[in-house]
């Protein structure tokens, strides 16, 4: 009969090892998970990446620093507002340049809406990767809304290049304001259905709460930033800690868990949401009159020095460490990746649970390999 | 456990309650739009495929200085024009071509562009530009980003032979329709 | 420790942020200057704890670099850890200075305390195939990190647990944000296109082959 | 036409291929229906581009697995690999010998049942017959030689064989309630006690239909096919017309399940109340319409409303994990179904059953 040896590469132990990925349902992308089981159990996990690498620093190397903007997009492509506004908040600062209000609380309204769209897309993928199918489809309706406003802001959906140094490029059309709110007002109730579907959910609950735990000194010691570590129970937050933008302005709370599991770090983002809501609705509620840029040279060129600006990404903190050298191009400009960070503790967070459960983690770190890789 | 607690664990209503949620989602209007026969219309500012007018170009370089990925290729050389009984220099475009098969829609050469109305724009409202070959497809010379020939027309699109600007209220073709 | 529940706006300069926009954006940008800062508080800080070891410290932007010794980084960093609560990194990476006569590279740590939400940035200077003392020992953060750079600039980190690759393949040739690695890339000889690129090379990295 | 052999022979033959047909089309057009069903829960249309309206689209479905190639792993166990979809297709077609669809009716003079035979133990045989599915869908696993489909195959396995103790013993109460194993009798026993067993034994019912979930592999318990886990399961690696008939056996199975509890707990093709309501149901706006179309349509509608919680479940739930299954049907619904045997045992017992 068939050589038993090919699905059990050691013959004397029971542990088999199995390459989640890179293409795989539930990888988000082109992540690798090697993965040492003990039947279901995870022996350890060990991810391998770098398969979407695109030199994204070296390109930043030859561009202007208006022109490193479209390709910031490309590395969280679900947050490119916030990946934005890392990039042009690094190099106003490096110049001294103040935005004008106006623009500002443009920026705030977009950085929100975005982290809305990719908690958005993080709900709907890692509810399908726990089996729920539905809350994708319904979730990515909702995103829609927020694409058409992206679309009519910019003229991207995506890929949104929406911000410049020095300020915005465009004001807002007539009646955004409007349907911004339309849709912001609205969507509290629409969170709200996709908890009745998930949140008391005894399955979703039996899948999620005590997987995946990572306690609060761990989380500090892995570098996690963003959701995974307010899940576990620390209160941190660039936008209160190192206000930008008119963050320091307006009201907002930061959602922190008390486990640091699954179950902890889907709350925190559901309420993230809610919270990014009221942001949005005080931004539009103050939106000042004015120009949206500020007088800018044509050729930007930041002093010589060096710069680490970090704004709260959707996923993390999302730094951006500018080097000049007083050219029209960065010297160097390093990004940090805060998905690239937060995977680094799936091994830590997946040993000794189940396959299932590595699913779950790696739904819950939210990861999105364009900047893992970048 | 209080009885009502351990009531509420065993009967399952939560559950019950998600297929509630989803039962109601089985009435609801759909969000589908079928796609070949109803089509979307991109939005005023949708950045779309390339017009370009040679008339307005002033040859300055600009867009393709601005490109970040150097995807607008231009040349150019000088004639001697007589402009109202003045002998001037002029630059004149010999070639103006964009890769576009490598483009990222990021509308900065649309931003960089110095005339009024803009010589290059993406606001063209247009999204099917697939081709099935992409070297010779997607590579548009001066030729075609002007006349855009074998694009097919749906609402709302406007070619840049009718001339339409950036900022045109009217648009070319009238009001937008869903 | 972990609890930090009013970062409160520290009296100096804050790390990032400039104070509310009271300048009218009309106004000629303020520049910000590049300026000594060797009795800069947290400097004073390190200075105190480990005398001597800051070679040099300047403030860009609010935000203060310490350079210190190549062979002493990794202490430093565990006594700013253990005994000035950095406890957490929040970055690292390299700089690559071709032609510096005093090391080619420049390795940037960028430390965070909670306690008072203070950020400081040390920095050595490395010259080409010296190593750096790894870090992962003092924050395991450090390990994909330190990898990353490996990988990008080829800097060796010493008492890396396991400094490999990260990004590029195992095997890839050069080391790509190095100053002098071609922008085009170059002909890893991978068997992307086999009737274009003869066999040979490529990446191997876990995937053995019949 | 007389000649008993003909009759022997051919109505036995003619029914085989009716329910086959009827069945198969049945299983192809329950995939339709979930996908559309599954459609509109999630705010989309689904396919409607095949036919009018997409009512071809299984049709299409069907002819293009089957003139997809046919992809043979080359380290795969060849002959258990290709034994695999018949397993588990075989058993859910042989199933629908034994499901009654209606009671017997007159055609051309002579009497015909819609139903092949009445086996007087056709529970045992449904249980029996249906338990072969599992080794399919392990052999197949195991002799993809792929990694997930061994694991798809093994959680299957545990599954399976956990599942169907409680489903046996829900099933049983039935059969303590009916005094009979045959499935005619057991629909006629609850015309003949004038309720359905649902209402008497509707935690029994509560088990079955929970377990028939699981039997078939259906979400929340899609282990063996997780697809964010394993990929697809147990066949990851089978395509073409072999994958066709993993499909066709697991929408068969869901429709067996379906008829199963329909026969059992929802009187099979009685309509509602038949004794209570029988004023109702003999007013001529019923009575005119044929026996069997009459008896097979409450038969359908009653299975179809089954489907439809099925498939409702897909849209709504997440998935159990591995353990946590294992650990509900071991620790829950194993002790309850038997505490509740003993329960409708002593209420038989008191009350007495359909004799």
């Amino acid at each position: 009969m068939g050589d038993i040896e090919a699905v059990k590469p050691f013959p004397d132990s029971e542990e088999m090892e199995i390459s989640f990925g890179p293409q795989h349902p539930a990888t988000h992308g082109v992540l690798r998970v090697m993965v040492k089981l003990d039947g279901e159990r995870i022996v350890d996990a060990k991810p391998i990446i770098g398969y979407l690498h695109r030199g994204t620093e070296k390109i930043f190397e030859r561009e202007t620093y208006n022109g490193a903007i479209p390709h910031t997009d490309r590395m969280d492509y679900t947050a490119a507002a916030t990946n934005n506004q890392g990039l042009v908040g690094a190099v106003e600062r490096m110049m001294g340049i103040t935005v004008p209000p106006r623009a500002s609380y443009i920026r705030m309204i977009l950085a929100e809406l975005q982290r809305i769209a990719s908690h958005i897309i993080w709900l709907g993928t890692h509810a399908l990767d726990i089996g729920a199918q539905s809350p994708f489809f319904y979730t990515f309706e909702e995103r829609e809304k927020i694409l058409d406003l992206y679309e009519e802001y910019c003229g991207a959906r995506l890929t949104l290049n929406a911000m410049r140094v020095g300020g915005q490029p465009y004001d807002l059309p007539e009646g955004w304001a409007a349907r911004c709110k339309t849709f912001v007002d609205q969507f509290p109730a629409r969170i709200a259905e996709w908890e009745r579907l998930l949140t008391t959910n005894r399955i979703w609950k039996l899948r999620t709460v005590g997987v995946g735990v990572i306690s609060a000194e761990s989380a500090i010691e892995w570098g996690l930033t963003g959701p995974p570590l307010r899940g576990s129970g620390v209160n941190w937050d660039i936008r209160k800690v190192f206000p930008y933008d008119h963050y320091d302005e307006v009201e907002f709370e930061i959602p922190i868990g008390a486990h640091g599991d699954t179950y902890d770090r889907y709350l925190v983002r559901m309420e993230e949401m809610r919270q990014s809501v009221r942001i949005v609705q005080q931004c539009l509620a103050r939106l000042p009159e004015g120009p949206v840029m500020a007088k800018v040279p044509k050729v930007i060129k930041p002093p010589k020095g060096e710069i680490y600006f970090s704004v709260e990404g959707p996923k993390g903190e999302l730094g951006y460490y500018v080097v000049s050298d007083g050219g029209a191009n960065p010297y160097r400009l390093h990004v940090r990746p805060s998905c690239f960070i937060n995977l680094q503790a799936l091994p830590e967070m997946v040993r000794g649970q189940l396959v299932a459960d590595l699913i779950a983690v790696i739904g819950t770190l939210d990861i999105v390999l364009g900047e893992i890789d970048r | 456990m209080s009885f009502w607690g351990f009531l509420a664990s065993v009967v399952p209503v939560e559950l019950a309650q998600g297929l509630g949620v989803t039962g109601r989602f089985f009435f609801k209007r759909k969000a589908t739009i079928q796609y070949p026969e109803v089509k979307l219309l991109p939005k005023e500012r949708f950045r779309g495929m390339f017009g370009f007018s040679e008339e307005r170009c002033i040859v300055c370089h600009s867009c393709a200085k601005a490109c970040p990925i150097d995807i607008i290729h231009i040349a150019d050389h000088f004639e001697e024009v007589e402009v109202e009984g003045k002998k001037r220099k002029k630059k004149v475009l010999d070639r103006y071509d964009i890769d576009v098969k490598r483009c990222m829609f990021c509308g900065l050469c649309e931003e960089a562009c110095p005339t009024k109305p803009v010589a290059i724009w993406l606001t063209t409202r247009s999204y099917e530009t697939a081709a099935y070959e992409r070297n010779e497809h997607l590579y548009f010379n001066k030729e075609r980003l002007q006349s855009w020939d074998g694009v097919r027309a749906y609402p709302g699109v406007v070619t840049p032979a009718k001339g339409q600007m950036p900022n045109d209220p009217t648009g070319g073709s009238g009001e937008p329709e869903r | 420790m972990t609890e930090q529940d009013n970062p409160t706006a520290p009296a100096e300069t804050p790390p990032q942020a400039p104070a509310a926009p009271k300048a009218p954006w009309e106004e000629k940008p303020v520049t910000p200057v590049l300026r000594d800062a060797r009795d800069h508080a947290l400097v004073k800080e390190i200075a105190a704890v480990l005398p001597g070891v800051v070679l040099e410290a300047v403030e860009f932007a609010g935000q203060v670099t310490a350079t210190v010794a190549c062979a002493r980084i990794a202490e430093v960093c565990r006594t700013c850890k253990e005994r000035l609560g950095y406890s957490f990194l929040v970055d690292l990476t390299a700089v690559d200075w071709q032609e510096r006569p005093q090391g080619r590279f420049d390795v940037i740590y960028w430390m965070h305390r909670f306690s008072d939400s203070r950020r400081l940035r040390l920095k050595v200077n490395v010259a080409d195939g010296v190593e750096v003392p790894s870090v992962t020992g003092v924050w395991k953060v450090a390990n994909w990190m330190e990898r990353e750079v490996f990988d990008m600039f080829g800097i060796y980190f010493s008492g890396h647990p396991n400094l490999e690759r990260i990004l590029t393949w195992e095997g890839f040739n050069g080391h790509p944000l190095r100053k002098d690695f071609p922008i085009e890339g170059i002909d890893t000889g991978a068997a992307v296109y086999p009737d274009v690129y003869p066999p040979g090379g490529g990446p191997v990295a876990g995937g053995e082959g019949e | 036409m007389a000649n008993p052999w003909v009759l022997f022979l051919l109505v036995p033959l003619v029914k085989i291929v009716v329910i086959l047909g009827v069945v198969i089309l049945l299983a192809a057009y329950l995939s339709f229906f979930e996908r559309k069903i599954l459609a509109y829960m999630q705010i989309r249309i689904g396919p409607n581009r095949v036919g009018p309206r997409g009512w071809l689209q299984p049709i299409a479905d069907a002819l293009k697995l089957f003139v997809k190639e046919d992809i043979l792993p080359s380290r795969a166990e060849k002959f258990v690999y290709m034994l695999g979809p018949v397993l588990v297709t075989a058993p859910a077609l042989v199933v629908f010998s034994v499901i009654p669809f209606g009671t017997g009716f007159k055609l051309f003079g002579a009497e015909v049942t819609p139903y092949l035979t009445d086996v007087n133990i056709g529970i045992l045989f449904i249980l029996g017959v249906s338990s072969v599915g599992v080794y399919g869908i392990i052999l197949g696993g195991w002799a993809s030689n792929n990694k997930f489909s061994l694991m798809g195959g093994l959680r299957s396995a545990a599954q399976l064989v956990s599942y169907e103790v409680p489903m046996g013993l829900s099933v049983v109460t039935v059969l303590l309630m009916a005094s009979s194993l045959s499935l005619v009798k057991i629909v006629e026993a609850q015309r003949n006690s004038g309720v359905w067993f649902v209402f008497p034994g509707f935690i029994a019912f509560f088990i079955y239909f929970v377990c028939g979930v699981a039997e078939t592999n259906r979400n929340p318990f899609d282990l063996p096919e997780a697809e964010s886990e394993l990929v697809a399961g147990f066949h990851t690696e089978y395509s073409g017309m072999k994958f066709a008939f993993y499909f066709l056996a697991e929408y068969a199975n869901m429709v067996v399940i379906s008829s199963i509890a329909t026969v059992l707990f929802l009187g099979g093709w009685l309509p509602p109340f038949p004794n209570w309501l029988a004023g109702v149901w003999a007013a001529p706006v019923f009575t005119w319409i044929p026996t069997v179309i009459w008896n097979a349509g409450w038969f359908l509608v009653k299975m179809f409303a089954f489907l439809f919680v099925y498939i409702w479940f897909r849209g709504t739930f997440p998935r159990y994990r591995f353990d946590q299954l294992m650990a509900l049907g071991w620790k829950v619904f194993i002790p309850v179904s038997l505490v509740n045997l003993m329960a409708v045992a002593f209420g038989v017992l008191l009350i007495g059953g359909s004799r």
